[in-house]
């Protein structure tokens, strides 16, 4: 008599791909990934240097979440307009920008608030990039709000036509705003799906709040399933399994039409930001080393070559550390500038 | 002549047919209801959404941000509370990427008391909305001029929030809307949506042409050398039947727009006159109303025969169902012309 | 490899307790409840009959919830305070509050917004309850915070002990809501979950929007799934299922102190409000009429009998109207008046 | 002395002990952090919330209704402006219940620049506040009075929003806390947690004594008879400072109720110097000095000898990060000082 009761199996979150021997990609794109990893925390350490020796105000970045952010920035389609990917992110995608081919300088400028910034003119915190010819809206520092704003440009894109998706990133705390419910309701609208990827980096942490003292959902992947959508939740810190399942899932938005949801497992390796220290966090996996050693019982990469990348990447990033620092710092008559859109814009 | 829900109809058709108008959308916006006013009906872009109004501000930013020209409508101001970090975020984010990303988005929401909406369907928004820097807003307070200003709305490059009295919803207007045929009841046959099934209905649109109010102009609503009125929305049409019947040669400006306002315009009237009232409904405590008393007595003190007043609503938490309740917190034609004749005779 | 995908299979909502032919609560019962839906029925119609003569400006009430509402009321622990069940209810909650022993002449009242309105002084709508000494809470317009608030009286209770609880009720359109969301989140925080019955009512509309346009969980219910709660969709439009149901969740919450989402399939029998006319539906399935065929079928009553419950309250609230056409409106002098608690409140 | 953080921390720890406080909450509000900014440190009844300003709002007032006492944390009033719906239900609750229910709930929230917190860690929020009736705002600029009007809050039977100004967070008092010992780093070490590993640490509390600053009641920060300053917050001290500096006999006020507001005092004082500035960092649009403005001149007009001033924010839809623009965009000593010269200078 009693209406049937429903439970989820509670799943244990964590790497849920099976690592094979043989690597399934092929070498150049591990050793393309993993420069691009190696290049992302060597900018991150700048700017983290940056900040404590007094060359910005604040830091907050993405080390740690390299393995999952650089596969993202390659598997996008990137360019302006619907034809191509929208990106509405998270603080912490510098991986992201950089493998999609960002030059890390402009990191730096911002990291600096110089004029030059070109994200933000010296008005936003580090981290907060946008990019409009490559579809990368505004990151903002309220907590969520992308998750509003993306099924807008997912619903340009449908319109459209084309295999152009909307990605939004953010954390696992986020989640508990409501706007993150209303992304997956907006963007699974009997007859109205939208070509969203909703994307959840899980570190498992909100500053100084443990995920497990606040949500109780075993997945967060499993918020999607009451509204029938295709959900998984993938180790993060593993760069083969995430680009195989952000691939997988992308060809589905892609072709589909449709949203898909995935948590990613990642580490958080440096704290918060700079008011929790920003130092490195031994007790975390990280995803650089545990690739590095993959590679090379691989035989792909040996120690003296990882170690040949990060020098590259230091010296070079060290270098443009020194350019900007004359760069000009914005004048303050220019307060109002762009407070609305000129004519011409 | 239309009612002002016909003429922002209309506009809004001439917007989708014109201006590139992708999506009107809101809460029972689509058919069959087009709206709780009735002012969406008929609209081929219009459509339904799910009850969360963070949803649809969000919704709007984005498809701004796609290349769309979206008109978001929430449903009743009195439910927009829960958006303003959105609305902030909408107004900074052109500033924020330095000009990169630029917002073309209306809002629009119906605004203001006069229908015994009890708590929550008698709000204003002026007050909040003029503090929430990036947006331009506008107020209408008659059809022809709801008509222009959504036109003008709807060709912004930045996001608007207009203000629909609701109060004035249903009132006619008397200048026509360019294209309007002269029979109201050909009008309503045309474009009103039958009462039953309203499946097979189509709308039958006049030849609407782009008849625009700029936004930042006022309108001088009654030319008069004795004192100045400054309004906008409901309580406007009270200012100028307050002048008619107390007989003061009071001047009265139809501000239209709240964000840019005209200040040229009420400058130059409170330099010939001296005494100037300022009218809405919005409670009166950190009131837009005050803000332009602010900038009265920064730019003008000196000018001034009598303070600058305002007449607004009462500081109460809400606006009671009673008929007593309402009138008492929100100011009515004997409130405006009382205020009106004392600031006329005030003598240090 | 690929990660396991979770799909729930999508039940169709609708009943879902099969009727044996017995019926399994006693006859004291039954016809408590059926004397206690008409009497709403008959105080609903009343008040739209007041609208339409223009002794108020607005109705919005609960016809066609009365099977669900009756039962919840009669199930609550009436009283003051955490020892108590605290409500968070929706507009449509007439039904519960005569069950509960309400008397109905204050609904006239308000309706007709008099001074002697113990709800709100003439201050609010009809339907907006409050009632301090039964723990009820006002009742408002904006749709869905009653969600936000009800695990802050669910904290206290489960503090204080014993078997007071927190319903909160509201509609199925209103779930799009973030506010929703939060409920879930906020009663199921892990080792701090909390006694509050989350009730849906749906009837498959948002004023005249249709719930299978805007969102696409097969079964509202499911949302808690993920949150490792326990759920279930219920008949409520049978007033015997719907009291066995309520009473199995309630003694879960009561006794476990952690939250039950139970959704309820309802009927709108008047549309949503008097702006949408306030006239009775025919297409919709009308819950009295069924339960007195089907009382009638078990030889519980007769329709003579069914029709004189009718009259009786027809009668008794007729009766009612016309006391209260003569009580006095609230004085304008009073605006200002309970802006702030006194200090003897 | 106590900073303003430490101040905080022990009127809270006063509650919790004597005044009935039940819960300290908020993000990152409990064990180990105690807050962002250190101010909820070794609470007993402090504990974390999921990530979501909706529900710490909705908490507080469930936790009012219940029966308990709660204290709420905003992290940063910048994230406060998606509960602006419920702020006004939580100001509306009393009034439309007919005093049937009340909520004794604090709300508390940093405020306003100086920490280079760009846009979203700068903003101010009292011009939104005292926009919703049935709050008591109070906001205080130095240690003691911070604990004093939280201990005036706890004992509040309505919902108080208690402001923070983050930039005096970390400043020390000139007078002590009731209670606390003579020695700076002997408190510290009594009530800072420690770096590192805290899981082990308890507060030892001084032997603290209720002392309450009364809401609705200024303080003259500073007496004079040439002009009057009214400020709160920030920007009290630097007026201070300015009258200092500049050598001004200036008045200055420190509101530190928002509402209700000592209005006899500041009246008091502009009766007698006929000038009167009023200062505060919010955007200057709809701004809470504008009703400061408005009033006076609606009851002192003819009192004036120049007119009222106000120095505010400037309307930009953020404070940017770099040094340059934040000085640019907020009132500094600077600006504050040269208002105050032209004010006592000006002259028809
Ligand atoms: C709406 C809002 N509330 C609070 C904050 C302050 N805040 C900044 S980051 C953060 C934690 C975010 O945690 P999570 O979503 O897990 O992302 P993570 O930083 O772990 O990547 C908080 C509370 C904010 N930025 N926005
Ligand atoms: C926040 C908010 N948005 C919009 C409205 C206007 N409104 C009143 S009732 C309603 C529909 C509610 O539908 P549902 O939640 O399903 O409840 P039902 O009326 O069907 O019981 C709407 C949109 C409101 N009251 N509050
Ligand atoms: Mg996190
Ligand atoms: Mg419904």
């Amino acid at each position: 008599m009693a209406p049937r009761e429903r439970k989820l199996k509670a799943v244990p979150a964590g790497p849920l791909v099976t690592h094979s021997d043989e690597l399934p990609l092929d070498k150049k794109l591990l050793l393309q990934m993993h420069e691009l990893m190696v290049k992302t925390r060597v900018l991150e350490e700048r700017l983290i240097a940056m900040y404590k020796s007094g060359h910005g105000y604040f830091w907050i970045g993405g080390p740690g979440e390299e393995a999952f952010n650089v596969p993202l920035g390659l598997l996008i389609k990137k360019g302006r307009g619907p034809a191509f990917d929208f990106l509405h992110f998270h603080y912490r995608q510098s991986g992201t920008l950089l493998a999609m081919g960002e030059d890390p300088i402009n990191s730096l400028r911002q990291m600096k608030n110089t004029a030059t910034d070109p994200y933000s003119g010296g008005r936003n915190f580090a981290g907060h990039f946008s990019k409009r010819d490559w579809n990368i809206v505004p990151v903002s520092s309220p907590i969520e709000v992308q998750y509003a704003m993306a099924p807008g440009t997912a619903l340009v894109q449908k319109r459209h036509g084309g295999d152009g998706i909307t990605i939004v990133t953010g954390g696992d705390a986020g989640t508990a705003e409501g706007d993150f419910a209303s992304c997956l309701i907006w963007s699974s609208r009997p007859g109205n799906e939208l070509p969203v990827l909703i994307i959840v980096t899980n570190n498992r942490w909100g500053i100084s709040t443990s995920y497990n003292t606040q949500q109780s959902a075993a997945r967060l992947s499993d918020r999607g399933v009451a509204f029938q959508m295709r959900t998984k939740t993938i180790d993060g810190n593993d760069p083969i399994s995430a680009y195989l399942e952000l691939k997988e899932a992308m060809e589905y938005v892609r072709t589909e039409r449709k949203p898909y949801l995935v948590e990613a497992n990642v580490s958080r390796l440096f704290g918060h930001s700079s008011a929790s220290g920003a130092n490195y966090v031994k007790e975390e996996v990280d995803c650089i080393t545990q690739f590095e050693e993959r590679l090379e019982e691989q035989g792909l990469l040996s120690k003296k070559d990882a170690q040949a990348v990060r020098e590259k990447w230091n010296e070079q990033i060290a270098d443009m550390a020194r350019a900007v620092k004359d760069e000009p710092q914005p004048d303050p008559a220019t307060i109002f500038d762009h407070t609305f859109a000129s004519e011409e814009t | 002549m239309a009612n002002m829900a016909q003429a922002i109809r209309m506009a809004l058709h001439y917007a989708e047919e014109n201006l590139g108008v992708t999506d009107i959308f809101g809460e029972d916006v689509g058919a069959p209801l087009g709206g709780v006013f009735t002012a969406i009906q008929g609209l081929k872009t219009a459509w339904n959404t799910p009850l969360d109004e963070r949803g649809i501000i969000g919704m709007a930013m984005g498809l701004a941000m796609g290349g769309a020209r979206p008109v978001a409508e929430i449903q009743f101001c009195d439910y927009i509370y829960n958006t303003i970090d959105l609305l902030k975020l909408a107004g900074n984010t052109c500033w924020a990427s330095i000009g990169q990303w630029n917002l073309p988005m209306v809002v629009m929401t119906p605004v203001g008391s006069g229908i015994r909406g009890s708590l929550y369907h008698s709000h204003s928004f002026d007050a909040t909305a003029t503090h929430i820097p990036g947006w331009k807003i506008v107020m209408p307070s008659n059809p022809l001029d709801a008509y222009g200003l959504m036109i003008s709305a709807c060709r912004e490059k930045n996001p608007v929030m207009y203000l629909k009295p609701k109060a004035l919803l249903r009132i006619k207007g008397e200048a026509p809307i360019p294209g309007e045929p002269g029979d109201d009841k050909q009008l309503s046959k045309m474009i009103d949506a039958p009462l039953g099934d309203r499946s097979k209905w189509r709308a039958q649109w006049p030849d609407l042409t782009a008849y625009a109010v700029p936004i930042g102009k006022a309108r001088i609503a009654r030319p008069g050398g004795q004192l100045t009125v400054v309004s906008y929305g409901r309580t406007l049409p009270l200012c100028v039947k307050a002048a008619e019947t107390t007989g003061l040669d009071a001047e009265v400006i139809d501000l239209r727009s709240l964000w840019p306002y005209d200040w040229e315009c009420i400058k130059e009237s409170v330099k010939k006159t001296g005494r100037v009232l300022y009218v809405n409904e919005d409670t009166e405590v950190t009131n837009f109303g005050e803000h332009l008393v602010r900038r009265t007595v920064d730019e003008l003190f000196y000018e001034l025969m009598a303070p600058p007043r305002l007449l607004a609503g009462k500081f109460v938490p809400g606006i009671g169902l009673a008929d007593a309740l309402e009138m008492a917190s929100v100011p009515q034609l004997g409130d405006i012309s009382e205020a009106m004749q004392k600031l006329a005779a005030e003598a240090p």
